[in-house]
């Protein structure tokens, strides 16, 4: 077993979004966080990335407390918010290199493989303002690619992404839990993974607490 | 093409970071002449709107230099987090596993060296349009070198603080600029000193003592303040 | 004449005229620089109070008319550009901002230099200086904000409005020295308004000059233009045509 | 309830224009507080920067004051439509069937109800502490009071220009900074007249023009120039 | 026929996104604009709205050119972008009332049903940035319901809503067809109205053009 939580519990604004929330996720697994708008995903996903402070309960990574051990679970963890975290005036280029660089690591060769599989040829030096929604959604993702997590976090990955490109991330998701990560999500749309997917539905857990 | 993941060690880590700091500021070229426009034309305003009477001038040569450095300095700090923070750029900072104050340092150093240093290096020409006299000079300068980046420290807490939410703006006045009053009374002091024939090096001492203090303490803030802002 | 000021509007007219006009521009402007160089520098007296430093003048009221000149001008262009779409006006516009601001910064470079030997100082804030350097400071807010959009015609169209805003400040530099107490001009007696206060041989070069440099203008702008020209209609067939010519020349005479 | 759809004149559209500024400003009150803390903070700085002798100070008091509203409130300009851009609600501006020209105007008027005005009203105290003379208190606040709004319109023609450019930072400053000089000059120079007991309703008349040519002509400008941005 | 374009060109950074572009919609209709990200659904949706002049070919409404009837096309025709016009620190209530004001009336009543019936009750005085992605989205949505414009123009409209917003959105969207106006918009998912859907596909267009 590699990260778990235990008893969580948030609240925001007298308003409990969950709590005795228990779960844990081991290599090979994906788990989706579902539940209606406003009902905690983005909360309880911030929270187990560590960007989220406000919560009492226990998450912990290989065993150990997440919070004791930042660095290294952040080494080792993967998290795709809501906002792409691309600047807009830089490169898709420049946009992944200072993510490497900040990962410790520098790799132009994989940058490039990374951003031809998600069809931005061509589009390695222009910068992304100058790109669709989903163009700059694919810049974001190409990170995935060149983080070697074992963790990914994701919240509503598929936002922005056509058909096909839909296809293809699901792909990749299925294809990182058969290698053994372990995958967390959120997404409003119906999940089609060649491969066992967890549901914990907020909005029942949300019954039960009230 | 083969993948040759080539590990960074913390340093090379930072010089990315700077790096990038500095692409920003070369990707709009204007962004690091602005600061230095608007600080010779606000320097410029005074002799407009109070008149050109050189001994006037030169009076008041040091704190309207000094002002305007801080205001040029305080504007060019709008731009440290705000596009990071949104477009997630910070939390990716935040969740990075290099050493935060380090990279927090690199970040602000980076701003410093684009638009603080140009600001420096710029003041000779601002002491001319002010006829301030020669022996004020260096003492400007010097202050300036010393000043600026402990500006830039506190105004990345106080933008740190308020990238967040709009509601806590007033933070930013209530912080920041008394915190920066200290440095503009040390600085223009230095010049002031100068110009009255008084040593300056005692001065120009403390405003080196609170940059040392800055550089230790600022990052921790600025980073707390982040955690708080991205919440 | 309509029909000439039409053919102008299109950037393939204006190049093939221009074209034509070329040579002759060169060869005036050349003769203009070259005569008034020879006669203020080599033949014009020195000036009873200035000595040889007046000579400067002959750089600095030209440049000072052009820079004011060439700002209206751009404003032209602008509204042409902002009210009937014109491509060629914004072309215009376009190459003017860095050559005016090039012409103001001469104006107060000389102007500079010569407030040394005559003021005793390089920089006095005297309003008709400051607001020359405003003009500068218009002329490269213009470029910069043109520069700082990507898109080429939302670009155009912001340069135009601020040109157009910035045209409050011409009044300001015409008539600042009645409005100001002021130091410039009081300080020389020399003018060109008042010709007879002065030897013919003293204001006939500085008119030769004027010419000269209007026609270094004239040159830099059209030559500027042209080449945005063929940078903007890159992939028409007139432009291809062109290049292939060009080439082929190129090749006969190699 | 029952939907009661109340048709509205263009007055009561620009009413809730207005409304809406305020609102704002309420909600984020650094936005408002910290020009205005500016505008005490540098003007408080001169008698700690030149020295606190009364007639030096009352000398600079005029040039300083004017100089400082201006730049207080060219910083005060920078939230005028940065939210709105980033947030869509500018696009929805520009396609709303109410005349642009009149919204503009009641979003800038709103706007300098809440930063310009208060700016005008703090004067006084700020004459105090640079110790300027009786006579010069009225023709400054009335200056003030014709001219912010002026420098408050050239500010929303270099904001709207700039909002769409990504780090437009400072550029603002470099637009706007000289065309708002001749305003400065005069505004000074009202201040000026009424020390040496000249007469000042000339003065103020060209000041009232400047507005009325500026309220005429700015709200053209930047509707101009927000089209251009939002593309 | 109310909406037309005809001989539609445009292109972005030396590259034809679109060109002879011809059609229109009429009461009743919806039309959706399909194609992969980056072929220029959004820079279209935006050309035919009004917030984007660098296109040639003529858009007319009622038989006028559109730029000649700016403010009476503003009136009839309602347009939702990628982003959504929500100032975060306002609540909804103030929001839509702002909104409701540049569209000459006042009707607080109906704010409060649209709220409603997006499924915002109790959020109509909190500000919006303490909401979640998806709830903003909503207040955003609920202009549709106070809006009397006959046409709509949607940019991925369900972005961020959950599956029941989803499902709602798509009966709005078919009783308003039904209703008598005209709806264009783009989306990623697999629409399911129950009403006759017409499709432009861009990356076909594009081929042709190419
Ligand atoms: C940086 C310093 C200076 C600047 C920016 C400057 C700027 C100008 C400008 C804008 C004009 C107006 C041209 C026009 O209205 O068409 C002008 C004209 C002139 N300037 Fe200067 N000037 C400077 C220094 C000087 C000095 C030091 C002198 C001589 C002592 C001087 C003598 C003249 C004369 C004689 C004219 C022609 C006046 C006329 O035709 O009405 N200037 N200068
Ligand atoms: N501001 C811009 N400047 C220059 N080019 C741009 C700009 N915005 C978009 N583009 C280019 O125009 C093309 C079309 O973009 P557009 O946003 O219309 O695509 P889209 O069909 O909406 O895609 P998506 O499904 O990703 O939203 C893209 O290839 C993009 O690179
Ligand atoms: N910054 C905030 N301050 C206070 N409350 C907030 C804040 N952000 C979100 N909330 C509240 O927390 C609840 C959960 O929000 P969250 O963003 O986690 O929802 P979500 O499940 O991700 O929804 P969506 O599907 O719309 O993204 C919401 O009811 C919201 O009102
Ligand atoms: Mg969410
Ligand atoms: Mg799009």
């Amino acid at each position: 077993m590699m990260f778990a939580a235990t008893n969580l519990f948030c609240e925001r604004d007298e308003r409990v979004l969950f709590s005795h929330l228990d779960f844990s996720i081991a290599a090979g697994e994906v788990l989706q966080v579902q539940g209606a708008n406003g009902s905690g995903k983005t909360t309880l996903l911030r929270i187990l990335c560590g960007l989220n402070p406000d919560y009492s309960g226990e998450i912990s990574w290989a065993g150990q407390d997440v919070q004791n051990i930042r660095e290294t679970f952040n080494r080792h963890m993967f998290y795709l918010g809501h906002s792409p975290a691309i600047n807009k005036t830089l490169t898709p280029l420049q946009n992944l290199r200072w993510y490497c660089a900040s990962h410790g690591f520098s790799d132009d060769a994989a940058i490039f493989m990374a951003l031809a599989e998600l069809g931005l040829v061509g589009y390695e030096n222009i910068p992304c303002y100058q790109m669709s929604a989903g163009q700059q959604r694919r810049v974001s993702l190409a990170r995935l690619l060149l983080a070697q997590a074992q963790l990914w976090i994701l919240d509503e990955p598929f936002t922005a992404l056509d058909k096909q490109g839909v296809t293809e991330l699901e792909g990749r998701i299925a294809a990182k839990a058969k290698a053994g990560g372990a995958i967390i999500l959120t997404t409003h749309h119906a999940l089609q993974l060649n491969c066992p997917v967890r549901v914990i539905n907020l909005d029942t857990l949300i019954g039960a607490a009230k | 093409m083969k993948s040759q993941r080539r590990t960074l060690n913390t340093t090379a880590c930072l010089c990315a970071g700077l790096q990038r700091e500095l692409l920003l500021a070369l990707r709009s070229p204007g962004n690091t002449i602005n600061p230095l426009m608007f600080f010779i034309i606000a320097v410029s305003l005074f002799p407009l709107g109070g008149g050109a009477d050189t001994a006037y001038l030169s009076s008041i040569a040091p704190g309207v230099i000094w002002v305007t450095a801080l205001l040029a300095v305080m504007l060019s700090m709008e731009s440290l987090f705000r596009s990071d923070y949104e477009d997630g750029s910070l939390e990716q900072l935040l969740l990075s596993p290099q050493p935060l104050y380090f990279q927090l340092l690199a970040k602000v150093f980076g701003h410093w060296l684009v638009t603080g240093l140009p600001l420096v290096l710029l003041t000779p020409l601002l002491g001319l349009m002010l006829s301030l006299p020669v022996a004020g000079y260096m003492p400007l300068m010097l202050g300036l070198l010393l000043g600026t980046p402990t500006l830039n420290l506190i105004g990345a807490i106080g933008m740190a603080l308020t990238v967040g939410l709009s509601r806590s703006g007033l933070l930013l006045a209530v912080l920041v600029l008394p915190l920066s009053i200290p440095v503009l009374v040390f600085g223009a002091g230095v010049v002031d000193a100068a110009l009255n024939g008084l040593p300056v090096a005692g001065l120009l001492a403390v405003l080196g003592a609170i940059l040392a203090l800055a550089l230790s303490l600022a990052p921790l803030a600025i980073g707390a303040a982040l955690r708080i802002s991205v919440n | 004449m309509w029909q000439w000021f039409y053919k102008l509007g299109s950037p393939r007219h204006f190049y093939d005229m221009t074209t034509a006009f070329l040579p002759w521009l060169y060869g005036i402007t050349f003769f203009l620089l070259i005569v008034g160089l020879v006669w203020g520098l080599g033949f014009a007296p020195p000036d009873y109070q200035m000595g040889d430093n007046y000579r400067i003048i002959y750089i600095h009221v030209p440049s000072a008319s052009i820079a004011i000149g060439g700002y209206v001008m751009m404003a032209c262009m602008a509204a042409m550009h902002m009210i009937w779409k014109i491509k060629m006006a914004d072309i215009v516009a376009k190459v003017t901002a860095p050559v005016g601001g090039m012409f103001c910064a001469l104006c107060l470079f000389s102007g500079s230099f010569w407030g040394k030997p005559t003021w005793g100082t390089y920089w006095i804030w005297d309003a008709r200086i400051t607001s020359t350097l405003i003009l500068l400071f218009i002329y490269v807010g213009v470029a910069a904000l043109r520069s700082a959009y990507d898109s080429e015609s939302s670009g155009a169209k912001a340069a135009s409005v601020l040109t157009l805003v910035g045209v409050v400040n011409l009044p300001i530099i015409r008539y600042s020295v009645d409005w100001w107490n002021t130091l410039h001009q009081s300080a020389s007696n020399l003018s060109l308004r008042v010709e007879g206060t002065n030897p013919p041989e003293i204001w006939i070069p500085a008119f030769f000059m004027g010419f000269a440099l209007f026609g270094i203008f004239l040159l830099a702008v059209i030559l500027r233009s042209r080449n945005e020209i063929l940078v903007r209609e890159k992939r028409t067939q007139w432009v291809q045509d062109l290049l292939d010519r060009d080439v082929q020349e190129g090749l006969q005479r190699a």
